[in-house]
């Protein structure tokens, strides 16, 4: 019990590092001179951050034990982030081309 | 203890005390407004802020982004130790947490210094009135989150104290100030 | 004080003939009266603020000169006497801030909480509001004034509302010390991190004072949007509290008895039954 | 038992203060016959660099600073007062604690602005109209503290059921009047002349009166009520 929680851990650890590591290397993609809006790498940083934090939730903070209504409200925070930001950000977009 | 976790779990457990994951969700939902302002603003002045965005170091972005991992992964450590009575380890793990910790502080601060130096100030343009106003409300967030970790090992250290639930309470604050830090990284370093 | 406490039934006649009741009778009374003092008085600022003088939701910090004038020539009449209601009942806040402080008086922590957060927040209506509505009178009385001194009347009326900050910073901070430390459950916990969550609103506001326009001036989305519905929840919260602090209190020492089941869905305050009155000695 | 020493000299600066008060309002060159609110711009500038009223102005204000606040002791014994009554919380002396911090701070702050008035009148006169408006609207509609006071210790007063209540009744019935008083001075910003304005009959002589009527009674009564306290302890011991 001890070891697998402590192997768990560490695994997620490792894993939360690993998408952090994604993500520079998706920031960096454009060569960070282009100066230009651009939906792909956008949507990726905060597809990215929105997946680590559930990570951090379900794992870190224990809510996979958590009785139902936590599990619904971290969900339901994480849903609303993600839509209102990337809604936000598209409806931006197609107002500027628009 | 491990017998009521157990038996605990079937039926869903909260980590620490329930009231703090009443803070953990109002306090993210009002950022969540935050990032949705700053959002909405950036699409005003897209250029701008790209512009100004180009300006902050993505890799110190990454690595402040890697301690804070670290230490929410320390004191995750710390929760389960206390949780098997392994309090000794439980307490190097906070200490370990708290020294992740000040390794973001620092960095934090290098980073506003340099920004300054390089002549960006917090009324400088919009772009960076939202970068140090996401940052340091966020630093603020550190900073209490030192004196939660001071309550943690306040609580680790004497055999008559040892409260979990107020471990695990400390822990949940600190995982908060990770996530949080997340997201921020990814609207202020990463995206286009 | 009499050693038996007998208390007749309350009345359930016209709200005259029991408000007269409650004031003859329930053991509880004063606390009660500050309790009501502090839900007609936020609802009376609310009204006076938003609906009569309708400065609030607040004018634009980046307006010229002329605007500013023209803003208070339309404002003139609703400035002029709205404010005159607010010099009227201003002091009637203080109830409030009595039944604050005896919240704190009430949990296991030192009295020393209690008397900050009464002196705290009794100062915090002098600069946090009455100097916005001289400020905003002396500019309404002459509007042949220079239009310069008319601006500078109006930076002063918002800044001095939106710029003390300090006041309610310490004073939700006083307030989550004692609430977390207490051992009487006078309060849930998390209204405890709650007073966190509106300490730190009070920083976010600080920013008014450098920004003309944008999220962070006195009337931007993060100052004054996000903040105003962060502290409506938050008085919404400890008005409700309060409530039911009064119903549990038993003029003891030790932790506050919980709600009854019966007394949280009775409409009613102060029925509850008279075997509760006489304190439970430590 | 209720330590009492020392509360008659406190009570006893109360005539010393009220002295003051009097030689400073009389000092004051815009008192007696209060300034107009609608005097124009030259008039209150020459009001200001008259040399004579200029003197008078600060000395009578600088009076005001040093004991403006003198009265806190005396609203401090009230307090103590309402703590002997039957009250089962201290929410009353609690709330007359808060208003006894209230009213000196505003009236402090419509004497800063005398001061800065008078402390350049070579300024341009919109300047000290400013000032001199700024001054005379808080010094005038900055009564909700003394309002709430009154109030407030009529209530404590009627919920003081006891054989023999701290304070009669008709203190009680005092202060609402009294209260009643203060309140047109609130309106003052509505008119630059007749009785609402600031050197009006309801604004200026009701209001200035009832506070020094309710001075002097409170006074009186206090000086009963901590006599008759220690007239009784004596007994007791």
């Amino acid at each position: 019990m001890n070891a697998s929680f402590e192997n768990r851990l560490l695994v997620v650890w490792l894993a939360l590092c690993a998408v952090t590591i994604v993500s520079l290397i998706v920031g960096s993609l454009d060569g960070r001179v282009a100066h230009g809006t651009n939906a792909a790498i956008t949507t990726s940083a905060i597809g990215i951050a929105v997946v680590k934090v559930r990570i951090i939730f379900r794992e870190f903070m224990e809510v996979r034990h958590a009785p139902i209504l936590l599990r619904r409200l971290t969900d339901a925070w994480v849903l609303v982030t993600a839509t209102s930001l990337l809604g936000t950000y598209f409806a931006g977009l197609a107002f500027s081309m628009g | 203890m491990q017998l009521a976790n157990d038996a605990a779990k079937s039926s869903g457990y909260v980590p620490g005390q329930p009231d703090m994951w009443a803070f953990v969700i109002f306090e993210s939902f009002l950022f969540t407004g935050y990032f949705v302002v700053y959002m909405v603003c950036r699409t005003q002045s897209p250029e701008l802020y790209l512009q100004s965005q180009a300006e902050l170091s993505l890799r110190i972005g990454t690595f402040n982004t890697l301690v804070l991992l670290t230490s929410s992964w320390s004191v995750a450590r710390c929760v389960q130790a206390a949780r098997e009575g392994a309090f000794q380890s439980a307490l190097k793990q906070a200490y370990l947490t708290m020294g992740f910790g000040f390794v973001f502080l620092v960095s934090k601060v290098s980073e506003w210094a340099q920004e300054i130096q390089k002549g960006f100030g917090f009324s400088t343009n919009e772009f960076f009135s939202f970068y140090y106003f996401l940052t340091a409300i966020h630093f603020l967030h550190l900073l209490i989150g030192f004196i939660v970790l001071g309550v943690v090992v306040y609580q680790l250290r004497s055999p008559a104290r040892r409260s979990l639930e107020l471990v695990e309470t400390g822990a949940t604050y600190w995982h908060t100030i990770d996530f949080l830090w997340v997201i921020i990284f990814s609207l202020l370093y990463v995206m286009r | 004080m009499s050693a038996a406490v007998t208390v007749p039934d309350a009345p359930t006649g016209s709200l005259w003939h029991r408000i007269v009741w409650h004031w003859r009778h329930d053991p509880k009374r004063e606390l009660w009266f500050a309790w009501w003092m502090m839900v007609i008085f936020y609802n009376l600022y609310g009204l006076l603020f938003f609906v009569v003088t309708r400065v609030q939701p607040p004018p634009d910090p980046a307006w010229d000169v002329a605007t500013v004038v023209e803003w208070f020539a339309d404002h003139h009449h609703g400035v002029l006497a709205g404010f005159g209601i607010v010099f009227v009942i201003t002091g009637f806040i203080v109830p409030t801030n009595a039944l604050l402080a005896y919240s704190m008086r009430r949990m296991s922590v030192s009295r020393a909480f209690a008397y900050a957060y009464l002196v705290i927040y009794s100062l915090s209506a002098v600069p946090g509001m009455l100097l916005t509505c001289i400020a905003l009178t002396a500019g309404a009385m002459r509007p042949d004034r220079d239009p310069e001194l008319i601006h500078w009347l109006y930076d002063f009326a918002f800044m001095a509302f939106d710029g003390t900050m300090g006041v309610f910073l310490i004073g939700s901070l006083v307030w989550m010390a004692a609430i977390l430390l207490d051992r009487n459950r006078v309060f849930p916990k998390w209204f405890g991190y709650l007073n966190l969550c509106n300490a730190l609103t009070e920083v976010v506001v600080a920013p008014a004072w450098i920004f003309k326009r944008g999220a962070f001036a006195w009337d931007g989305e993060i100052a004054w949007w996000i903040n105003m519905v962060v502290f409506v929840i938050y008085t919404t919260v400890f008005i409700t509290l309060l409530r039911q602090m009064i119903v549990r209190e038993d003029f003891g020492t030790g932790p506050l008895p919980e709600l009854a089941p019966k007394e949280a869905t009775a409409a009613e305050e102060g029925a509850e039954a008279p075997s509760g009155l006489m304190g439970t000695a430590r | 038992m209720r330590r009492t020493d020392g509360e008659l000299i406190l009570l006893g600066t109360l005539p010393v203060v009220g002295l003051i008060w009097l030689s400073a309002f009389l000092l004051f060159p815009g008192f007696v016959h209060p300034m107009s609110p609608t005097m124009s711009l030259d008039e209150i500038a020459a009001f200001y660099r008259d040399p004579q009223n200029v003197s008078r102005i600060r000395y009578s204000m600088i009076l005001f600073n040093w004991f403006g606040v003198g009265l806190i002791p005396v609203l401090t014994l009230i307090v103590m007062q309402v703590r002997r009554m039957a009250h089962r919380t201290p929410i009353f002396s609690y709330s007359l604690l808060a208003c006894a911090a209230g009213g000196p701070t505003l009236f402090l702050v419509a004497n800063l602005f005398w001061l800065l008035a008078a402390y350049r009148p070579e300024r341009d006169p919109v300047l000290i109209q400013m000032f001199n408006d700024l001054a005379w609207v808080t010094f005038t509609s900055q009564v909700p503290y003394l309002i709430a006071q009154s109030v407030l210790l009529a209530l404590a007063i009627y919920l003081d059921r006891q054989a023999r209540p701290v304070f009669d009744r008709w203190v009680a019935h005092f202060n609402l009047l009294i209260a009643a008083a203060l309140v047109p001075a609130a309106f003052v910003g509505l008119a630059l002349g007749g009785v609402l304005a600031w050197d009006g009959l309801l604004s200026f002589w009701v209001k200035n009166v009832a506070i020094g009527l309710w001075v002097v009674v409170m006074g009186l009564v206090l000086r009963q009520a901590i006599v008759r306290e220690r007239v009784d302890k004596e007994v007791v011991a």
